[in-house]
């Protein structure tokens, strides 16, 4: 008896658990936004909403503006987007957690890698386009060695002074 | 039972030298490649290695050689000796 | 590969210390505040020297401001324990910050004094932190820092001059304070260049470096005051 | 049997390792308060920074680095004069080759922690792992430094085995401990042979090590261009002082010992008068290398380093300098010089001005250079802080710890080595002074005559 009290009680600790795991996931980006919808069925591509990538430093996550274009309808069934347009009418940004983070220390510009180095998004995003779930976590652990062995493949600068500052 | 648990124990500690030793050199060695991967003056780096890396081997080899050679013999007399000495054994 | 060097021309300076200001906001270096400045924990970058010259009552008093020397044959690079500090490419001499384990032997080895040390984590007054410059990063505590010659700038004019396919022009890239001087005293520019600005004026008779004479090979060349 | 009798002849020197008094946890608490403060003020270094401490800017080297130097010079005692006078098969050093190696041990580990506290990223060690570069002067002393901690462990543990096989046989708690390390000792003479041999082979080795870790100190200043560092005799200098300062510790800690645990039987006036014979030379010779190094830049006469010469000599730092000329120079050899003045008394004082003075000396060489920089910047005030002296003393209790620590569980006193002097070494010693007299002809002619 006492045995399988002890598995019902870590079964619910172990439920429990899981639970939190997957609210505090589920919770972790305010939209849960699918990226593959936006690039299959309506046709964007990923120049299309992150604007910035080919001329400024940093990509830019799409603010408000960018939404409203198409989410202007409250009338919708998907709770989702009942939030987007919230946002929308609120005219007020998204609060989108950055995921993909270079420290302060290190300089790093979407110019230089996409426009300039012609990297592929999915060389440091993954295949975004396949994605149904925003991002909770980056594609790729950002660290220095692996910048750096990207760097001496492609036979880029390795000078300290290119990224750090 | 307490003499054979020491006698592991000394073993391991040889063992421990030996590891502490050996990754002193390597990382003196991968000290070498990273001047030369910098392009430092590769003179001190080597001078360096020269000197340090045989020197650590020799300490340990000597504290293997008295550790060792104390072990092998001390059994002779052991027997002979210690008859009426320790209840260990 | 260019090779980057600064010309100050001491006739025109007027010791207005406007490169400090300039240089303290480029580059987010930080406020100490009067008791740490009593101390002698003042951090600048770009320092002008008081000099006096004579005695009372024929006093003259010089200015010359002094940045990191960038010296050619720097002394600080060779002591650093762990390359936080290296000439690169292009003759600048780095400072690594992510890389300093602050041993301050690079402080104690230059013989300009130009290193400065973060003694405590700067504290930005709310107003200040949200003008911090966002392309240098704000130092901790514990680690040492000196002039980069605005690196940050020309990795940004590289950039622009690499998207329009040419070469970085003249005057593209300047450090803040040679920007921002109002006598335009600081020239800037490719040493390597004969007919750029700066390899024009080091040929002047004027010219001299600081302590040339322990062969530190300075790439910063001052212009001294013609009487 | 023979050995068990002059077993307990030695027996007193056991009597510390086997009956703790009251007093040993009184010592130990004060030394924890002691430590833990230090530490307590390390920590609040660690969260706050450097900023803690007295040093700003061009003085950015203080205590820390201070305390580096003066640690590690004081860790020559030990092995340096252990190995000379074993070499030099001084008989008079039986009873005093195992404090000053002790001495070598402890401080060597304390000097070699100063530049990590120095850091103001200690976090960021690892660097040193990944990324070292052996060019930096600082490296050759991480290496160096290692290596003579390496060695001198090793130097003071294997005189060490016959003596806790003595503790192990005499059932000294805990067992296991003297049972693990004496790997076995009996005293059979393969044994003594292959000891002996080890000891031989590191006695020499030690030498060139030691003379080795207190040079590429110096160069840590040398390497640098900065007027009062950049000197080629640094390194023969401070090998020098660093003797000097080492066998000023070891006469004050066997003066202290003497009385602590009632040595008087083992430390005589003898050893004591030898020793400082030896501290008076090295005064003489720390003089002569001091006057070099700062005639040269006297007569040199070239600005910058005159600067820092006047500063000395006259300016701000003059009460110090003078003050370690009389503490280094006038104090030792006013008292040891004179017969009656050398005394145990005397001595103790001349070693404690002794160690004082290498302490200022220390400081004079690190600060006055930094505090002068070549160009006209205001010269530079360096006054430490609380948290550096705490880190000093608490550096000086963790010293006092190990020392107390190591008394508690391995004798003081190189048992088997006074025991070896007792049997062998009387008509050993003997046999050697004859031979080193010249053979007399005439009487072995008589003899041969004789016959």
């Amino acid at each position: 008896m006492v045995s399988r009290r002890k598995f019902y009680l870590f079964l619910f600790v172990f439920l429990l658990f899981l639970g939190i795991v997957v609210w505090a996931q589920k919770n972790f980006q305010p939209v849960q936004y699918n990226h593959k919808l936006h690039v299959e069925d309506a046709g964007l591509s990923c120049t299309d909403c992150h604007v910035n990538v080919e001329t400024h430093e940093r990509a830019s996550i799409p603010n408000i503006a960018v939404c409203g274009d198409c989410h202007d309808d409250p009338e919708t069934d998907n709770a989702e987007i009942k939030k987007v347009v919230s946002y929308v009418q609120e005219e007020s940004r998204i609060p989108w957690q950055t995921v993909h983070r270079v420290r302060d220390y290190a300089y790093f510009s979407h110019r230089r890698h996409v426009t300039l180095g012609q990297l592929e998004c999915e060389t440091c995003h993954g295949n975004v386009s396949a994605r149904e779930l925003p991002f909770e976590k980056p594609y790729v652990e950002i660290n220095m060695s692996w910048c750096i062995d990207c760097h001496e493949q492609r036979a880029v600068t390795t000078d300290c002074y290119a990224c750090h500052r | 039972m307490q003499s054979k648990l020491v006698r592991t124990l000394q073993f391991v500690s040889i063992a421990l030298i030996w590891i502490f030793v050996i990754s002193l050199d390597v990382w003196i060695v991968s000290l070498l490649f990273v001047a030369k991967k910098l392009n430092d003056s590769i003179n001190a780096s080597v001078g360096i290695g020269i000197i340090a890396i045989p020197l650590f081997l020799t300490i340990a080899a000597i504290l293997t050689y008295v550790f060792l050679g104390l072990r092998k013999y001390s059994g002779e007399t052991e027997s002979s000796d210690s008859a009426g000495g320790r209840g260990t054994k | 590969m260019a090779k980057w060097g600064m010309v100050i021309d001491l006739n025109k300076c007027t010791g207005c210390a406007e490169c400090v200001a300039a240089c303290k906001t480029e580059n987010n270096i930080a406020i100490v505040g009067k008791e740490q400045s009593e101390m002698g924990r003042t951090m600048l970058w770009m320092d002008i020297l008081t000099l006096y010259e004579g005695k009372y009552p024929d006093v003259k008093v010089r200015y010359l401001p002094r940045p990191c020397l960038h010296c050619d044959n720097p002394p600080c690079i060779k002591v650093c324990p762990v390359r936080a500090t290296y000439k690169n490419e292009e003759g600048i001499i780095a400072q690594v910050f992510p890389q300093c384990i602050g041993c301050r032997y690079c402080m104690a080895a230059c013989p300009y004094t130009v290193k400065c040390f973060n003694w405590t984590a700067p504290d930005w007054p709310d107003e200040m932190a949200a003008a911090l410059n966002p392309d240098v990063s704000a130092r901790p505590a514990g680690i040492v820092e000196k002039c980069t010659f605005c690196i940050h700038r020309l990795q940004k004019a590289k950039e622009q001059a690499a998207v329009e396919k040419r070469d970085i022009r003249p005057g593209e890239y300047l450090p803040a304070c040679a920007e921002s001087c109002p006598t335009r005293a600081i020239s800037f520019g490719d040493l390597d260049d004969p007919k750029s600005e700066v390899s024009g004026l080091i040929r002047s008779p004027r010219m001299f470096r600081l302590l040339e004479e322990i062969g530190t090979e300075p790439k910063v060349y001052y212009l001294s005051e013609s009487e | 049997m023979l050995a068990k009798q002059n077993n307990d002849l030695d027996d007193g020197l056991f009597y510390s390792i086997e009956y703790t008094s009251p007093k040993f946890y009184w010592v130990m608490f004060a030394l924890f308060v002691v430590i833990g403060f230090a530490a307590y003020s390390y920590l609040m270094q660690i969260i706050i920074g450097l900023g803690v401490t007295g040093l700003a800017q061009p003085v950015s080297w203080g205590f820390y680095i201070i305390n580096f130097v003066f640690f590690i010079g004081i860790s020559h005692a030990g092995t340096l004069i252990s190995a000379i006078l074993r070499l030099s098969k001084a008989e008079w050093r039986r009873p005093i080759t195992r404090m000053a190696e002790v001495i070598t041990a402890i401080v060597l580990a304390i000097g070699g922690l100063h530049p990590i506290i120095d850091l103001g990223q200690p976090g960021r060690m690892w660097n040193l792992v990944t990324s070292g570069r052996l060019q930096s002067p600082l490296l050759w002393d991480v290496t160096s430094i290692s290596a003579y901690f390496a060695a001198s462990t090793v130097y003071l543990y294997l005189p060490l085995i016959p003596d806790i096989a003595i503790l192990r046989d005499r059932g000294t708690k805990p067992q296991w401990l003297y049972e693990f390390l004496s790997w076995g000792w009996h005293g059979t003479p393969k044994q003594h042979h292959i000891l002996e041999r080890a000891i031989n082979i590191l006695m020499v080795m030690v030498i060139p090590i030691a003379v080795s870790v207190h040079t590429v100190i110096s160069y840590i200043f040398a390497m640098t261009i900065q007027p009062g560092w950049h000197s080629t005799i640094f390194g023969p200098y401070f090998v020098v002082g660093a003797i000097f300062s080492g066998i000023a510790a070891l006469l004050i800690m066997m003066i202290v010992l003497r009385k602590v645990y009632h040595l008087e039987n083992y430390l005589k006036e003898i050893h004591f008068n030898y020793l400082s014979i030896l501290l008076l030379i090295m005064s003489l010779l720390w003089f002569y290398f001091t006057f070099s190094e700062y005639l040269t830049t006297y007569y040199g006469n070239e600005p910058d380093e005159m600067r820092v010469f006047l500063y000395k000599f006259t300016g701000g730092f003059a009460p110090y300098f003078w003050a370690m000329f009389a503490c280094n120079f006038l104090v030792p050899v006013t008292i040891l010089a004179n017969k009656k003045t050398r005394r145990i008394k005397g001595i103790l004082i001349a070693s404690i001005s002794v160690v004082i003075g290498m302490w200022l000396e220390r400081l004079i060489i690190v600060v006055p250079s930094l505090a002068n920089p070549r160009l006209e910047y205001p010269t530079g005030i360096y006054i430490p802080s609380l948290t550096e002296w705490s880190v000093f003393i608490g550096a000086i209790a963790v010293f006092i710890l190990g020392f107390v620590l190591f008394a508690k569980f391995f004798p003081l006193i190189s048992v088997w080595e006074i025991k070896e002097g007792r049997e062998k070494s009387i008509s050993e010693v003997a046999h050697r002074l004859q031979s080193y007299l010249p053979d007399n002809h005439d009487e072995l002619e008589i003899e041969q005559a004789l016959k």
